[in-house]
């Protein structure tokens, strides 16, 4: 990583692929494939709604195709693929950290619930 | 300027010589008038701006720290005999110290003054990678810091003086804002009127911090000169670099925890305030998951300056370069994991306790690492005591005490009976105060000829260093022991047992009132009367080092090529010019090696 | 075992619970390894700065730049010391977290500013008083804003948060009386919002309990009396001060017939108005004074309510009838004072 | 290996370039490259790392809203299931495509933009703006229905404790009863009915000052008429939940339940708020990039603002896709 000031950011693009400069330009094929898989897994994240695996799988299986979603929107769309590796580990650590932030406050959250019940009505009863 | 040596392009690599700027023209003299201050976009101009900005909001922050000492020498209300005003009084007072303290001077003094003003040409380059996001990181921050102050000083001022300064409420939640005394939707709600006001401030704030932070990791990863990998970065980068870590991690959080603070205040929506279905627990973990990592963007960079400050006048190599450059990022990383250990009592489940608790110590090692690296690198050095050396020394005691008394606070039984209490004050006092101040005090004595081309006078320097120190550990020592004995924070009135430790605490307080208003005339005195400095006076080997002093507007003609940032053996005492002069033979030869002497 | 004997010292408060020679002893043994890291660091550092100090003829010697093995002990050994360190306070924190069974139930109202205990018979108390030697356990909540229990004699401490109800449990080894303060800033009199707790002989806390539920029963009873024992117990003070000046609330001071003026009218100080006051306070609220007193309702009979007006009227020159029910005592006077609206249930 | 093509064919392109002197570090700048830099591919880096860094924090911001997000609905998930059937999932689905296709277009902008093709650029550009408005208008369209509906934010909400507005049945809008309130039962019609008499000021003496604990029993002599304390606050349901496949409905909620339903609302409108304002600000930046596109300030060789924008505006999107499922599509 250290020789960004030499090599500033001529990220190698596969070849067979257009370029200008020293970026690399996405092809209209690649662009129009993304969409397209985007416009499917949109179906079939609303399409599913209609079947029902409980609670929590319910949950993760959206998250699963969002997350799916946003990988194809990151890579492709916002170029990560061919950009520095360093770009890429930003995102990734930043979705690091909002997942453990999530993680740790739910954690407790869980763990507390029982803190929200009223304690019993103290019964009245003559101290021993 | 003939004591100007001329720029050393580089470790006396073979480079292109351009002829040295015209005498006299450097960047406080490249350009005349108010305005081509403040709308500079020379990092150089923009650190010496925030120098200034961050001193007034110390001055201020530090009146009222005088004022609450003052109210507390005795139990009963001093300044206003109506008991209810003098403790309106006195909790706007805390409020406003600390808020302006943690959010207009500690975290911006090191990371926006030094850091500014040296991150660059450490990195031999020109101005940081964004200049414009630089100034306008400078403007959100005094935009904040006016915003702010005004409110919270206002309510000081129309209490106390019956002004009706618009807008001016006050507030008395403290720094932390928690909810829901802050959200006001309980009773007494008037008396936190300025949340929405000091929370804008805050925001704003955050902004600069943000793109403070932007801008020092693009600079480091894209602008750093030939021959400077990571691991020949100068410390100082390293802390800086991990700072920005955190201050693009954290503050973001900040910021939307003050959103939906406005947003319950505001518009009723409940997220924190139990009384419209919120859970002020859960605003203790939005805060502190900022609030903490926080603390670690106003105590890294400080490690990074001291381990400049004791590498170069001990005239060593620093001892365990990786180690220190390792821990830094490690603490970053750490301290986003331990943000718990702020809420041990306050119905966080006794699980979430353990794991915080066990994590807390985890930070403890890599800052134990760093002190016993500082304390080997003096080991057979050539030690000059300037000012900066002091202070240096000064900072690892305040740090030592302050760090091993974290582990009372990490460990949960112990931590159960003193939060709450002047044992936490007194804690985070010798971290945040006595540590980070030391600190910047160290930076800006090792870094004031850079600056403004002038020396300080050492015996004054020294004196009003030392008098801090002995004011500091007056003030704060007597309040670990109130607080082992259970004396809380916050309070305007207390049991008579505890007013002896108030009253020494106060003295001390004055002390280091004392010790500090003789570092600024001491500072003063050099910026008017102080003897010229010349490019290298210390003799240290970052490439700050390698431009005149004050450096050029565009710090280097020909960007230079970095060495070993502690190769101090290539500088030598020239006692005929009365000068430090680069071997530059030498030089070529450790640039050529490995960036440390170490051998596997 | 050897932290019960390293737990002696004096400047911590004095040891009031079980918990507490543990939480002592952990306390000093950190003094003790602060103390020793300091000493070798601070020694190195001042006979390093001495020996190697600047002076002619002194040259900086060489050395290496980096000694793994130096640095692995210095890694290793905090780890293992901080993970000591850890386990015991943790170990403490357990105990402190386990209730006992057959626990002694307390419920703690916290409020702006004071404390009412609630005890399972149903008597509210100010202060704090338990059995010595038996597991207490406290359900903490609050009504407005987040307070702190702290008992330093105990170790103990708990924050007590709205929408919450957050439990601990103590247990007392000695009698006598230990301060209570609120260790969480709660707003203009967090200073002020102190209690204590009183640590009975268990055998005579029945009694107590039995005597403090009843001030009809306690000795030179009075209406008066006990009116102005309840505005004490329950924090009316803090903001009804009785020398005639106003704090965040009017004054007691001449308050009972006095003719007040709201935001919308006028009302003569009452029997009725004082009632809805103590029970729905934000209804009708006298002007230049914030929505901001708490409900009483429920947490006030109807005849500690009869007392509280008795004491208004004791001290209130405006009240010009007959004062003989309000100064006598026994329980004829309970239900006589007012013909109040009762509240709308 | 490939890194030398790439920079022989950047250096040729460089040299090629209409707009610019050829490149010399030392004599001449080709324009916008600052002084500080040494080449503008250094500079362009710069840019994109100074982005990035910038979206990781509009990641962490998100992630407070989404923390929120996960700690009520894994408390309280029969109220996300109940309230979320008044968000119309269509109109979410519809805004989600608006959002994907202006997130293509604007990809495509940036192509274009790299390739020097300046109406395509503006064509591009226009399209995503287009798509920005039809999303908030879609938006717009859906918060006019929640606040007929009265599931506006606050005490706007028809659930919540303070709501003090008119009876759905009798709103502003004369009875309007839209897609969503439809779907309710006749169940919670009545229950809604139901609650708002309950909401008499009256009967809430403890409303404009939060949780107070009331002991019902204090002042009860009678040891028979001893009530189960009703507190307030609370949290995690003790009842079973639903089954697999079971349709909360809102009279099956408990009591502190339903006092949470509203909060639904408050996190629907401060992700969905927040992300509106991301979208108008990407908006407000399209269009200055759009001006100087359409001047042809943007070219093979500089087209960093395009790129940024671009970078921002899938950010927008990426948040977009979460929000989408997590709001509308609980089951």
């Amino acid at each position: 990583m250290s020789d960004e000031t030499i090599e500033p950011s001529s990220v190698a693009a596969a070849p067979g692929e257009d370029h200008a400069g020293h970026v690399h330009v996405v092809p209209p094929w690649l662009l129009l494939a993304v969409f397209a898989a985007l416009l499917v897994l949109t179906f079939v994240t609303v399409a599913i709604t209609h079947f029902d695996f409980g609670r929590t799988v319910n949950v993760w299986v959206a998250l699963g195709i969002a997350v799916a979603k946003a990988t194809l929107v990151a890579l492709f769309f916002m170029h990560l693929k061919w950009d520095s590796p360093f770009n890429g580990l930003v995102c990734v650590t930043a979705m690091f950290f909002v997942a453990l932030f999530i993680g740790i406050t739910l954690l407790d959250s869980k763990e507390t619930a029982v803190n929200f019940q009223p304690p019993p009505v103290p019964a009245a009863r003559p101290a021993e | 300027m003939s004591a100007i040596t001329p720029p050393a392009h580089g470790i006396g690599l073979p480079v292109e010589r351009e002829p040295s700027p015209p005498r006299g023209d450097n960047y406080l003299t490249h350009s005349r008038g108010i305005l081509s201050w403040l709308f500079s976009l020379d990092h150089k101009r923009i650190g010496i701006m925030y120098l200034v900005g961050v001193l007034t909001a110390f001055l201020i922050g530090g009146i009222f720290a005088l004022l609450l000492r003052t109210e507390l020498l005795t139990p009963g209300p001093t300044f206003n005999s109506n008991k209810a005003e003098a403790w309106t009084f006195y909790n706007h007072c805390f409020t406003l110290h600390g808020a302006v303290m943690v959010f207009l001077f500690v975290i911006p003094a090191i990371p926006a003054v030094l850091g500014n003003f040296v991150l660059p040409i450490m990195l031999g380059a020109k101005d940081v990678a964004f200049p414009r996001l630089n100034l306008g990181s400078f403007w959100c921050w005094i935009g904040g810091a006016i915003f702010f102050t005004y409110v919270l000083l206002g309510g000081i001022l129309n209490a106390s003086f019956g002004w009706h300064l618009p807008g001016g409420y006050g507030l008395d939640t403290g720094w932390t804002f928690y909810t829901p005394y802050s959200t006001g939707q309980g009773p007494h709600a008037h008396s936190t009127d300025g949340t929405i006001a000091a929370l804008l401030g805050v925001f704003i704030l955050g902004f600069s911090s943000i793109l403070t932070g932007v801008n020092f990791i693009a600079s480091i990863h894209m602008l750093r000169p030939k021959g400077m990998g990571w691991f020949r970065m100068p410390l100082m980068l390293w802390a800086l670099y991990a700072t920005s870590v955190i201050q693009i991690l954290a503050t973001p959080v900040l910021a939307i925890t003050g959103l939906l603070l406005l947003a319950e205040r505001v518009i009723g929506v409940g997220i924190f305030d139990p009384a419209i279905g919120g859970d002020p627990v859960l605003y203790q973990h939005f805060f502190w998951f900022y609030s903490h990592p926080a603390v670690y963007i106003m105590i890294l960079p400080a490690m990074g300056v001291i381990s400049e400050v004791i590498s170069t006048h001990s005239r060593k190599h620093v001892f365990g370069y990786n180690f220190i450059a390792y821990s830094s990022i490690a603490i970053a990383l750490l301290s986003f994991l331990v943000w718990g250990h702020h809420m041990f009592v306050s119905g966080q489940s006794p699980l979430a306790n353990a794991i915080f608790s066990l994590l807390t110590f985890s930070v403890a090692v890599p800052s134990a690492i760093k002190v016993f690296n500082w304390v080997s690198t003096m080991y057979r050095g050539d030690i000059r005591f300037t000012t900066a050396m002091v202070c240096a020394m000064c900072f690892i005691v305040m740090f030592t005490f302050g760090g091993l008394t974290g582990l009372f606070l990490g460990a949960l039984s112990n931590n159960i009976h003193v939060t709450g209490t002047y044992f936490i004050v007194a804690h985070f006092h010798y971290v945040m105060v006595g540590s980070v101040l030391f600190a910047f005090l160290a930076g800006l004595y090792h870094w004031w000829p850079k600056m403004f081309g002038r020396m300080t006078d050492l015996a004054w320097g020294n004196a009003g260093a030392l008098t801090l120190l002995v004011g500091f550990n007056l003030t704060f020592m007597p309040q670990f022991i109130m607080g082992a004995k259970g004396m809380p924070r916050r309070y305007a009135t207390y049991p008579v047992e505890f007013q002896g430790y108030h009253v020494v605490s106060t003295i001390g307080a004055y002390v280091m009132a004392i010790g500090l208003f003789t570092i600024a005339f001491n500072l003063l005195h050099a910026l008017l009367k102080g003897e010229k400095a010349p490019a290298n006076p210390w003799g240290a080997n970052t490439l700050e080092w390698h431009c005149p002093s004050p450096p050029p507007h565009d710090n280097f003609p020909v960007e230079p090529v970095a060495g070993d940032p502690y190769d101090l053996k290539s500088w030598q005492w020239d006692e005929a010019t009365k000068q430090w002069v680069l071997d530059e033979q030498r030089a070529r030869t450790v640039a050529g090696t490995e960036p440390t002497v170490h051998h596997h | 075992m050897l932290l019960s004997i390293l737990a002696q010292s004096a400047y911590l408060p004095p040891r009031a619970s079980t918990v507490a020679p543990e939480v002592d002893g952990l306390f000093n043994a950190i003094l003790a390894i602060i103390t020793f890291f300091c000493l070798v660091i601070f020694a190195a550092m001042i006979v390093f700065a001495i020996k190697y100090r600047h002076r002619v003829g002194h040259e900086g010697g060489a050395s290496p730049g980096h000694s793994t093995a130096l640095e692995l002990t210095w890694t290793i050994i905090p780890t293992i010391i901080v993970l000591t360190v850890f386990y015991y306070g943790f170990k403490g924190f357990l105990n402190e977290t386990v209730v006992p069974p057959n626990a002694y139930e307390v419920q703690v109202d916290a409020y702006m500013w004071g404390w009412a205990f609630t005890y399972p018979n149903g008597h509210v108390d100010p202060e704090l008083h338990i059995p010595k030697d038996r597991p207490i356990r406290l359900v903490l909540s609050s009504r407005d804003v987040i307070h702190s229990l702290y008992l330093p004699a105990f170790r103990m401490q708990k924050s007590a948060v709205p929408g919450r109800y957050n439990r601990f449990w103590v247990q007392a080894t000695r009698l006598g009386e230990f301060p209570i303060y609120c260790a969480q800033y709660c707003g203009q009199n967090h200073s002020e919002m102190l209690s204590k707790v009183v640590v009975h002989d268990p055998k005579e806390f029945p009694d107590w309990l039995e005597r403090a539920s009843d001030l009809a029963k306690q000795p030179g009873f009075t209406p008066i009396k006990a009116g102005g024992q309840i505005v004490a117990a329950r924090g009316c003070l803090n903001c009804h001060h009785t020398d005639g000046t106003a704090s965040t609330g009017p004054t007691f001071k001449d308050l009972f017939g006095k003719q007040e003026v709201l935001n919308d009218g006028e009302v003569t100080v009452d029997e009725n108005y004082i009632r809805e006051s103590i029970l729905y306070p934000q209804k009708r609220i006298v002007k230049g004074f914030g929505p901001v007193m708490p409900s009483f309702l429920g947490s006030l009979k109807d005849n500690e309510i009869d007392w509280i007006i008795w004491y208004l009227k004791s001290i209130s020159a405006n009240y010009k009838g007959d004062m003989s029910a309000g100064l006598s005592g026994g329980a004829v006077a309970t239900s006589q004072a007012a013909p109040a609206t009762k509240p709308a249930q | 290996m490939s890194d030398l093509v790439s920079k022989q064919q950047a250096a040729v392109t460089l040299a090629g370039d209409p707009f610019s002197p050829t490149r010399d570090p030392h004599h001449g700048h080709p324009p916008h490259l600052a002084h500080h830099f040494e080449t503008p591919e250094q500079q362009y880096s710069s840019a994109k790392v100074g982005m990035w860094v910038f979206l990781a924090t509009e990641l962490l911001m998100f992630g407070g809203l989404f923390c929120a997000y996960s700690v009520y609905r894994h408390n309280h998930p029969e109220v996300f299931e109940f309230a979320h059937h008044y968000l119309d999932r269509s109109l979410g689905a519809i805004n989600t495509i608006v959002l994907i296709t202006s997130s293509l277009t604007m990809a495509w902008g940036v192509r274009c933009a790299q390739l020097g093709q300046r109406r395509g650029l503006v064509l591009c550009l226009v399209l995503t703006l287009i798509g920005g408005a039809g999303f908030m208008t879609i938006k717009t369209i859906e918060y006019h229905h929640k606040y007929v509906e009265h599931v506006w934010f606050g005490a706007g909400n028809r659930y919540s404790k303070h709501y003090q507005g008119p009876s759905i049945n009798e709103g502003p809008f004369g009875g309007h009863q839209s897609e969503s309130a439809l779907r309710m039962t006749e169940g919670e019609r009545q229950e809604a009915a139901a609650d708002k008499e309950m909401m008499a000021p009256t009967t809430q003496p403890t409303e404009s000052f939060g949780p107070a604990f009331v002991d019902p029993n204090a002042g009860t002599p009678d040891e028979s008429k001893i009530k189960p304390t009703q507190v307030i606050p609370a949290g995690l349901s003790t009842r079973v939940r639903p089954e697999v496949g079971e349709e909360v409905r809102y009279e099956d909620l408990p009591q502190f339940e339903k006092d949470r339903v509203s909060t639904f609302f408050n996190i629907y409108f401060l992700m969905t708020g927040l992300h509106g304002i991301h979208v108008l600000v990407g908006m407000g930046l399209i269009t200055w990039i759009l001006v100087r596109g359409a001047r042809g300030a943007f070219g093979p060789l500089y087209y960093t603002p395009v790129d940024l924008v671009g970078l921002y505006w899938h950010l927008v999107d990426l948040i977009w896709i979460f929000l989408f499922p997590l709001l509308y599509l609980i089951h």
